[in-house]
């Protein structure tokens, strides 16, 4: 079974913000935030990137890029 | 006056490892942290392809490290990180100067199995430079044990500094610069940097800034 | 309105999030000063921060060359340490060695971002890192001297001396000086900054854009943010001690950076790490002054 | 000039001799300083000379290890070796007069082999220090280990490559 890479990214993205989130709402303490603040914030942002990257391309951009061709050289 | 918890504003715990007696505080664990997880990642890690362009030729070559020579250098990559793991939490410091020269020798591991004549030059030198520096690494460390009667860096901390102890700081820390291929002496480093395999080269760099910020930690509990 | 206490998770994400805009406010300024001095007019101030944003829908691309998953990674751990460099440092004003330690990771990532990826250009950049590593002779000479004059180098205590004695730099200003080149080697557009010089295209920059270029210009903003902090905490504490007046020392600060950036041109590698050796040496003749 | 001295610094074949005229800089400085060291390190027993002369008189013969005798017998907690260890573990002194057969046999001889005995792989050099010193020993081993697995990997796979090819 082959997950879809935009799932995939989706899946990545919750798992990774998820910790952020939980250590928000629980009120951990401090060595444990740091070091959640610390693993998790540039994955996180990163794979919310990649998920905000990709957003655009499912809706009409889509077929817009495509109606261009490349008529260069 | 505990130099420890000047430098680290508390000490979180100690490992009974046998007698090798480790010490936690934030900064190292910091360390350790962030050695475990360069370590897996670089081990995990795949060589790139290094794309190599030659003068008066129109193509790009892709080289990268072979199999074996990728399986040796990974175990020393594993090797080294291991070592550093030590280097960062060992309390005491002939244990420290060991591990030190565990890394110089997994350094020049990950190096000396490459087939570019430039960088087995390279290790060479680095190879002679931690040879020298065998002499004020250890020798540094028995004057510091033969002027205070310990090598506990908990008991050291404790111990005002004196003229004596300054020498021995002093080729502790000649030693271990050498021995990490540290600043002055860079160029060996730079030549052999110029290898392929990303993930091996990284340890190496690595290794030698991690020795460098426990070095300075050193170097001030000491006296 | 009920403020998130001092400690808890919430307010180090506000904190981070809020030294990130002004760092990346602050890079803009650099910028505009840079462009000014040189006669043009010059990008709005806020555009290193839509820069950033920018980076973060446009679509990521991987080389075939590159050393997966090193070369994602890599790029994470440099803004990683960072964080945790800005959590320790302005959040917590704890042990400033562990800030030493990210400085010097930093380097080894950015030694590894340009090797991962494969390319020429990058592996410049990359050996020129290993080269520009120099710049750890006044990493260790300034803390020393703050050490050897405070007995401390947790930064709480090192403040507190200074309310107490006055600011460290009357004490320690070729120490201040050399650690100022040290950040002055961190901005962008600097004469030290030959890991991403144009003459090798982008350095080790080169094959990042995409999501990865902006997780990694996050990284570095914070950097630039921890590093300007601790310049002014360590030497100017004394008098800077409240968030407004840090907040616009930082200003000026930044400016004098970029009038330093904007009439300074890129130095030669060797040169570059001479330069860096002399100051650090100079810093040494201060241990003569304790 | 500083830039021609960087320069030169840059390859890599200069940097051995740098490196070691630094160390003799920093070595004849410290030579100049007067050494007061710390007595409490030295674990009292006779003189080598006293130690040598005894095993001539076949006093002792456990003597013949002169002049690194320390005494007691083999895992006899009442009669212990005198060690001073770094670190107070309850086996302190339990092996120091502990020697292989192949040792004994030397030791038995003659008076001459004290430093062979104690120095050989595996002699009583390597159970005091694992005794006094505790894992120290097992680093030691560990480095030397690493470099026999990188020269041997060179050499099976570099060196022997290279005559093949030769011969070819």
């Amino acid at each position: 079974m082959k997950i879809q890479k935009q799932t995939k990214n989706r899946i990545l993205a919750v798992l990774t913000t998820l910790p952020i989130l939980i250590g928000i709402i629980l009120n951990t303490p401090l060595v444990i935030s740091v070091a959640i603040l610390t693993f998790f914030v540039p994955p996180s942002t990163y794979y919310l990137g990649l998920v905000l990257m990709a957003l655009p391309k499912s809706k009409k951009e889509e077929d817009e890029r495509e109606k261009i061709t490349f008529t260069g050289y | 006056m505990n130099d420890i918890l000047d430098l680290n504003s508390y000490i979180i715990g100690h490992v009974l490892f046998g007698d090798i007696v480790p010490y936690l505080t934030p900064f190292s664990l910091a360390l350790v942290i962030t050695i475990v997880v360069f370590t897996i990642f670089l081990a995990l890690s795949k060589p790139e392809l290094r794309s190599v362009t030659r003068f008066g030729e129109d193509v790009v070559r892709t080289t990268t490290v072979g199999k074996k020579e990728a399986k040796f250098r990974r175990f020393m990559t594993i090797l080294c990180g291991v070592a550093l793991i030590g280097v960062v939490t060992t309390g005491d410091i002939f244990n420290f100067t060991l591990f030190v020269s565990l890394v110089g020798i997994t350094n020049v591991g990950i190096f000396a199995v490459v087939k570019d004549t430039h960088v087995l030059d390279a290790a060479f030198q680095y190879g002679l430079v931690m040879m020298i520096c065998s002499l004020p690494l250890f020798g540094g460390v028995a004057l510091i044990l033969a002027k205070t009667g310990t090598l506990s860096l908990g008991v050291l901390a404790g111990i005002p500094g004196n003229p004596v102890l300054n020498v021995g700081r002093m080729l502790l820390l000649v030693g271990a610069v050498g021995e990490g291929a540290l600043a002055p002496f860079f160029a060996t480093k730079v030549e052999m940097i110029r290898a392929k395999g990303a993930p091996y080269i990284n340890m190496m760099h690595l290794s030698s800034l991690m020795v460098f910020t426990r070095l300075i930690e050193i170097l001030f509990i000491v006296g | 309105m009920i403020y998130p206490a001092a400690g808890s998770m919430l307010y180090m994400l506000l904190e981070l999030i809020t030294a990130f805009l002004f760092g990346g406010l602050l890079l803009g300024l650099h910028r505009k000063i840079i462009a000014r001095i040189q006669g043009r007019p010059g990008p709005p101030i806020v555009q290193h921060l839509i820069h950033t944003f920018k980076f973060y829908i446009k679509e990521l691309t991987i080389p075939e060359t590159s050393s997966m998953p090193l070369y994602v990674a890599i790029v994470l751990a440099l803004s990683a340490v960072w964080v945790l460099a800005f959590l320790v440092g302005p959040v917590l004003l704890g042990p400033f060695s562990i800030i030493i330690m990210c400085y010097a990771v930093h380097k080894v990532s950015e030694h590894g971002i340009g090797l991962a990826s494969g390319s020429p250009y990058t592996k410049m950049g990359s050996t020129r890192a290993v080269l520009s590593a120099t710049a750890e002779m006044p990493l260790i000479v300034a803390p020393a001297l703050v050490f050897f004059k405070t007995h401390t180098l947790v930064l709480s205590d090192i403040i507190n001396y200074q309310i107490l004695h006055g600011s460290l730099f009357m004490d320690l200003p070729l120490a201040a000086i050399a650690t100022f080149i040290l950040l002055l080697s961190k901005t962008p557009f600097n004469p030290f900054g030959i890991v991403w010089g144009k003459d090798i295209v982008s350095g080790y920059k080169t094959e990042h854009f995409g999501v990865i270029r902006g997780v990694m210009m996050f990284g570095e903003i914070l950097g630039f943010f921890v590093l300007l902090w601790c310049f002014l905490t360590i030497f100017f504490g004394g008098i800077f001690n409240t968030p407004l007046t840090i907040m616009l020392t930082m200003i000026g600060v930044t400016i004098i950076l970029g009038f330093i950036c904007a009439l300074t041109p890129m130095i030669a590698p060797y040169h570059s790490v001479m330069i860096q050796w002399i100051f650090a040496l100079l810093a040494l003749i201060n241990v003569l002054f304790i | 000039m500083i830039g021609r001295i960087l320069n030169s610094l840059a390859e890599p074949k200069n940097v051995p001799k740098v490196f070691s005229v630094a160390i003799s800089i920093i070595l004849l400085f410290s030579l100049t300083m007067v050494f007061e060291l710390n007595p409490n390190q030295l674990y009292p027993k006779p003189a080598p000379q006293v130690q040598v002369e005894l095993a001539k008189q076949n006093i002792d013969i456990s003597y013949n290890l002169a002049p690194y005798n320390r005494g007691g017998l083999p895992l006899e907690p009442d009669n212990r070796g005198i060690v001073r260890s770094q670190y107070q573990t309850p086996y302190e002194g339990w092996i120091t007069a502990y020697l292989t057969p192949f040792s004994q046999f030397l030791r038995d001889i003659t008076y001459h082999f004290g430093t062979t005995i104690l120095g050989h792989p595996g002699g009583i050099l390597d159970e005091v220090l694992y005794y006094t010193r505790g894992y120290d020993t097992i680093l030691e081993s560990t480095i030397l280990f690493t470099a026999f697995t990188i020269a041997s990997w060179v050499i099976l796979n570099i060196t022997a490559k290279e005559r093949d090819k030769k011969e070819k």
